[in-house]
């Protein structure tokens, strides 16, 4: 039974990531999972300098989901490859490292900066709706991502995934620009932009206002997205949103995606990574499926 | 703790303290072995509908029969479902987690707010030094009892209904109290005078903080707190409230 | 006490009415909830001919809402006005009839032939997803959605509510767009495009592949933009989506809607309506508020 | 019934007939009063994540003790919600909801396949005329013991292993059974099979057919099947299964 997968020249073992900002650097979570287990670890978005993030409260419970505005607080690129890099390496797992800025400079910046470190793979986070420059704006318009995935292509040593906002009309469109301009993969979905209201204080559930949507409530739109995506471009996909276990992520692998990354649920169920990967093993035990690229895309 | 998940902790007991606050005793034995007090334990909803982890602080270790002890408030929907629970009830928990108070063996105020009051009853038994408690409340007082085996109480109530009519600053300075170290828990308005008031009286304090959670490890980045110094971490002037506290020295941090 | 409304002339008892399509034309419902306890009953949509709606599997559940590609089975405009509209008058509760059309011409006929017909208000759907043509491919183009407004505020005698897709980059612009072509109203949200897939049967778990999500999951982002809808126009906002209990109502009202709408929720609880004017009456005297209006976008 | 709303029913007996067969007894006395075969009622899910109701077919009535039984099989996270249930607990439903049999006093066959066989055993009691009853399995056997009061009992097993090898057609054929209307209830391609020999032999037949439901009382249309006719509801041809059926005669629909 084969669960290895090759996007761009990497192999991982399994196609099983963590989804960007919820797993840490890995470290936080290292004491409650193996990280060899996993097929990558994806990191949380990292930037030039440090970002000390939004104001508190940034999160907020909603029905079947969670809202987050964290504002991309992280260390800065210094901090990052001299502590977490060497960190992550000790596993037997690869490295994905989520890129952030607030100009194109800014992601070129730390791409260029990355290129020389040992780790596998770029995901250039063009769709976080919680800070106010940069992210998000870069992800909802094709002529940016082409833009932005031009300059980055021509920087970075490794292959890089462009990871897309679902605040989108059209999923295709931007898929498609990330293609024209040579992505090597791409990434969905990020959260949707939601809000809360507290009606007692009548006042926001989080100070930035609105937070990023995310958890198993949006799992059919993130499913449906995957599966537009891959109608339209031929880019490797890493899908995620709402994944808690394996038939969660089957849908997505189903759906056309080549890797899943496990995001809120590692919040819920630190085990829930491995307890997919175990999963999907015994899917394809169960119903005899030797290559798990067989199901990828399987239903059309 | 390799591999430390979630675990399946039994209700032993449930009853109300008054009517709002819940005591519960449940049984998981490795927490209860590990657990100091200040640290907390994120609970989970049975209601699928509800994600996220509450959190909340440890009020008593019986380390012999392995029972952990929590003192909730009615807040919302999730602190309701866990009223609801009943004896050989299972709830699913995580814990213990973030660093709990440090114990200094020198003369105390142990002072509590309101429901910040519960994870100082776990500190004034282990704590091995004079000790003096300050226990503040709105109106009706809940746990004081409790804390006479362990120290001088005193308690303070906004609407004057039991001891002195005011704030816990108002009860140290009325019946003078002197130490060189607080402990303290409750509502950010009153930590903010605790730090003052140490600050004005050269004591050093540690304050025990609340914010949202998501993971409860460290991983988020969801609750954090402002920090005087960059973080070693973080890299920025802010820290992590499950992982680096919820205790902290109050000259720290900025609330 | 009060919780009149008064929206483009209609005064409406209390701020409450159905979503279109989860309440057929109030007669299914009639067993159940008193019909002159609501401000409003909106019907399902109707259309010049009768449609025959989409293939079975029509549904399928998703955690916390469901999806659905009814495809907008309706009688025709005949039958709606002959039998469905005399029944509704019987009650003490105003009538907005839902509009569905697969090209402008269609909508044309619907409104032309209610101008003439006893009910309040029309609200026009241009955001069904689950149609191959027509529906939602207006509502996701302000310069449809302004000509489509445009041709029917010329024919409607009753007032009329534009229903937005949320499935679209920028709700404002929308909304800009409904408001500039004469709207009296807007409605929002209608259902987000989302999919399942059966992993056991490696299929899609609806008829139509793809289907509307709504219910409690699709909240955040329903009250999300109801508030960018508000900031953005001047008009009057009758707000919906994932509302289940007062509290979600006035979340939407605290956001900007001046009327609410309860969907998903009737299926699981009949007497949600009800429940939610109770609600909020609770509330108002809980927080000794006089006037629903004061409640209007109070949190900005 | 005006206004008539959602309950809380009480679970008085669950059992299990077989690995993934359950059957339930629950006390609702409104809704036991006003039951009839072929009806159905809409189960909620205690799980907050799981919305839409479960339509599960009533299989027996006791009006005398106010309760309902149901027969279900374990098909997803619902049922297995279900099966989990204890005596005393409750469980929200509704209903009776839709049309069920048309008892017609003629020579009867009662056909069931599967899980369809449940809703036939209270229109075995109440059928009041002489009666045949066919039960179709895949392999083991379920609920037919409980039918041999009411009439003669044919089984056919699909491997065999009881009665009749094959499908339910096959046992009628082999056993010449005569009737005048056909009762059935079962996956659709064994109804579409009954459809095709009552027209063959010229009987009427009443079928109990399946589909996802919302709202399970005609006002969403999910649960539609298509029909010979334009249905005067819907003015095209669909009819609800729900609210027009669950129960049709063959010849109105198509399958
Ligand atoms: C370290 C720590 C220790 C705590 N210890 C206690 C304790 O011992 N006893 C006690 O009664 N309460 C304690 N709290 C507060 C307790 O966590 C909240 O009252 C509880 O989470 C409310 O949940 P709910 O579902 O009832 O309310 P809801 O408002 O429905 O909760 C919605 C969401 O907001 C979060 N939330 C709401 N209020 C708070 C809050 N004050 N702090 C953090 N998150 C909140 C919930 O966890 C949940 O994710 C503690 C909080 C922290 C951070
Ligand atoms: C009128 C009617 C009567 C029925 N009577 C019985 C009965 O007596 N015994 C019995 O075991 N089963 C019966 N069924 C089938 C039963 O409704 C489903 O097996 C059940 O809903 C599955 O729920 P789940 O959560 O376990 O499965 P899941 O697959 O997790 O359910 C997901 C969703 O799909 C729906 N669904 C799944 N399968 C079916 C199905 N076959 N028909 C309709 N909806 C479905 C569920 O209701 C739910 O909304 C009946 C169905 C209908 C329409
Ligand atoms: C608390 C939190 C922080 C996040 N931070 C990042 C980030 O730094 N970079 C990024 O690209 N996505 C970030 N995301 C988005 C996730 O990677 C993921 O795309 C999204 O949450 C959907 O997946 P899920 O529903 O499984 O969580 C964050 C999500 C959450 C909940
Ligand atoms: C089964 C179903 C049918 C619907 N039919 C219509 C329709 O005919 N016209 C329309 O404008 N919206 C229709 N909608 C959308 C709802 O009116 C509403 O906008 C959406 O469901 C969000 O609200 P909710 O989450 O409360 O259900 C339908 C929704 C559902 C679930
Ligand atoms: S709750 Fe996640 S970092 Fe503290
Ligand atoms: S389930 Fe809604 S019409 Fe039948």
């Amino acid at each position: 039974m084969n669960t290895n997968i090759t996007i761009a020249g990497v192999t991982f073992k399994n196609p099983v990531t963590t989804a960007s900002g919820t797993f840490g650097s890995g470290m936080e979570y290292s004491d409650f999972v193996d990280l060899s287990r996993l097929g990558a670890v994806t990191t949380k978005g990292v930037s030039n300098v440090p970002w000390p993030g939004n104001p508190t409260p940034r999160i907020a419970e909603t029905y079947g989901g969670m809202l987050n505005a964290i504002g991309l607080q992280n260390p800065g690129m210094d901090v990052f490859i001299q502590r977490d890099i060497p960190f992550l390496r000790k596993y037997d797992t690869k490295i994905i490292v989520n890129v952030v800025g607030k100009t194109i400079t800014d992601y070129c910046e730390v791409v260029e900066r990355l290129s020389d470190c040992d780790v596998d793979m770029l995901e250039i986070n063009i769709s976080c709706p919680n800070v106010k420059e940069g992210g998000i704006a870069f992800g909802q318009d094709p002529k940016c991502v082409e833009d932005i995935t031009g300059e980055l292509k021509k920087r970075a040593k490794q292959p890089i995934i462009m990871k897309l906002s679902p605040n989108v009309t059209d999923i295709a469109e931007m898929a498609r620009a990330a293609q024209a301009a040579g992505a090597d993969a791409i990434s969905l979905i990020n959260t949707i932009t939601g809000m809360k209201i507290d009606i007692h204080r009548r006042s926001f559930a989080l100070a930035n206002k609105t937070g990023g949507l995310s958890g198993p409530a949006i799992r059919p739109i993130a499913v449906r997205m995957v599966y537009q995506a891959a109608q339209a471009v031929k880019l490797p996909i890493i899908g995620m949103g709402g994944i808690s276990c394996a038939e969660d992520a089957l849908e997505f692998i189903m759906a056309g995606a080549s890797m899943v990354a496990v995001g809120t649920a590692n919040f819920i169920n630190p085990a829930a990574t491995v307890q997919v990967i175990d999963g999907i093993e015994a899917y394809m035990r169960q119903y005899g499926v030797d290559d798990i690229k067989d199901l990828i895309g399987c239903v059309k | 703790m390799p591999f430390a998940l979630k675990k399946k902790a039994i209700i032993v007991e449930n009853t109300s303290l008054s009517e709002d606050i819940y005591s519960i005793w449940l049984e998981e034995r490795e927490i209860a072995l590990s657990a100091k007090p200040g640290q907390f334990l994120s609970l989970f909803c049975n209601d699928a509908s509800r994600l996220l982890p509450r959190p909340i602080s440890i009020c008593e270790i019986d380390k012999a029969k392995g029972r952990i002890r929590l003192v909730f408030r009615l807040a919302g929907q999730g602190t309701k479902e866990f009223a609801r629970l009943k004896p050989a009830d299972t709830i699913e928990v995580m814990g213990p987690l973030g660093n709990g108070f440090l114990p200094e063996g020198k003369k105390a105020l142990l002072i509590g707010g309101g429901i910040g009051i519960p994870p100082l009853l776990e500190l004034a038994k282990q704590l091995d030094c004079e000790k003096q408690i300050v226990l503040g409340y709105r109106d009706k007082t809940f746990l004081n009892e409790e804390f006479l085996p362990y120290g001088a109480v005193y308690v303070s109530t906004e609407d004057g209904s039991s001891g002195t009519r005011g704030n816990v600053i108002d009860a140290i300075r009325e019946h003078k109290l002197e130490a060189e170290i607080i402990y303290a828990c409750g509502p950010t308005p009153m930590l903010r005078g605790i730090k003052a008031y140490a600050k004005e009286q050269g004591m050093s304090a540690q304050l025990s903080l609340e914010e949202r959670m998501a993971c409860g490890v460290g991983a988020c980045l969801a609750c954090v707190c402002k920090s005087r110094d960059t973080d070693h971490h973080t890299n920025v002037k802010n820290k992590r409230i499950c992982k680096d506290g919820p205790v902290f020295y109050a000259d720290t941090i900025e609330l």
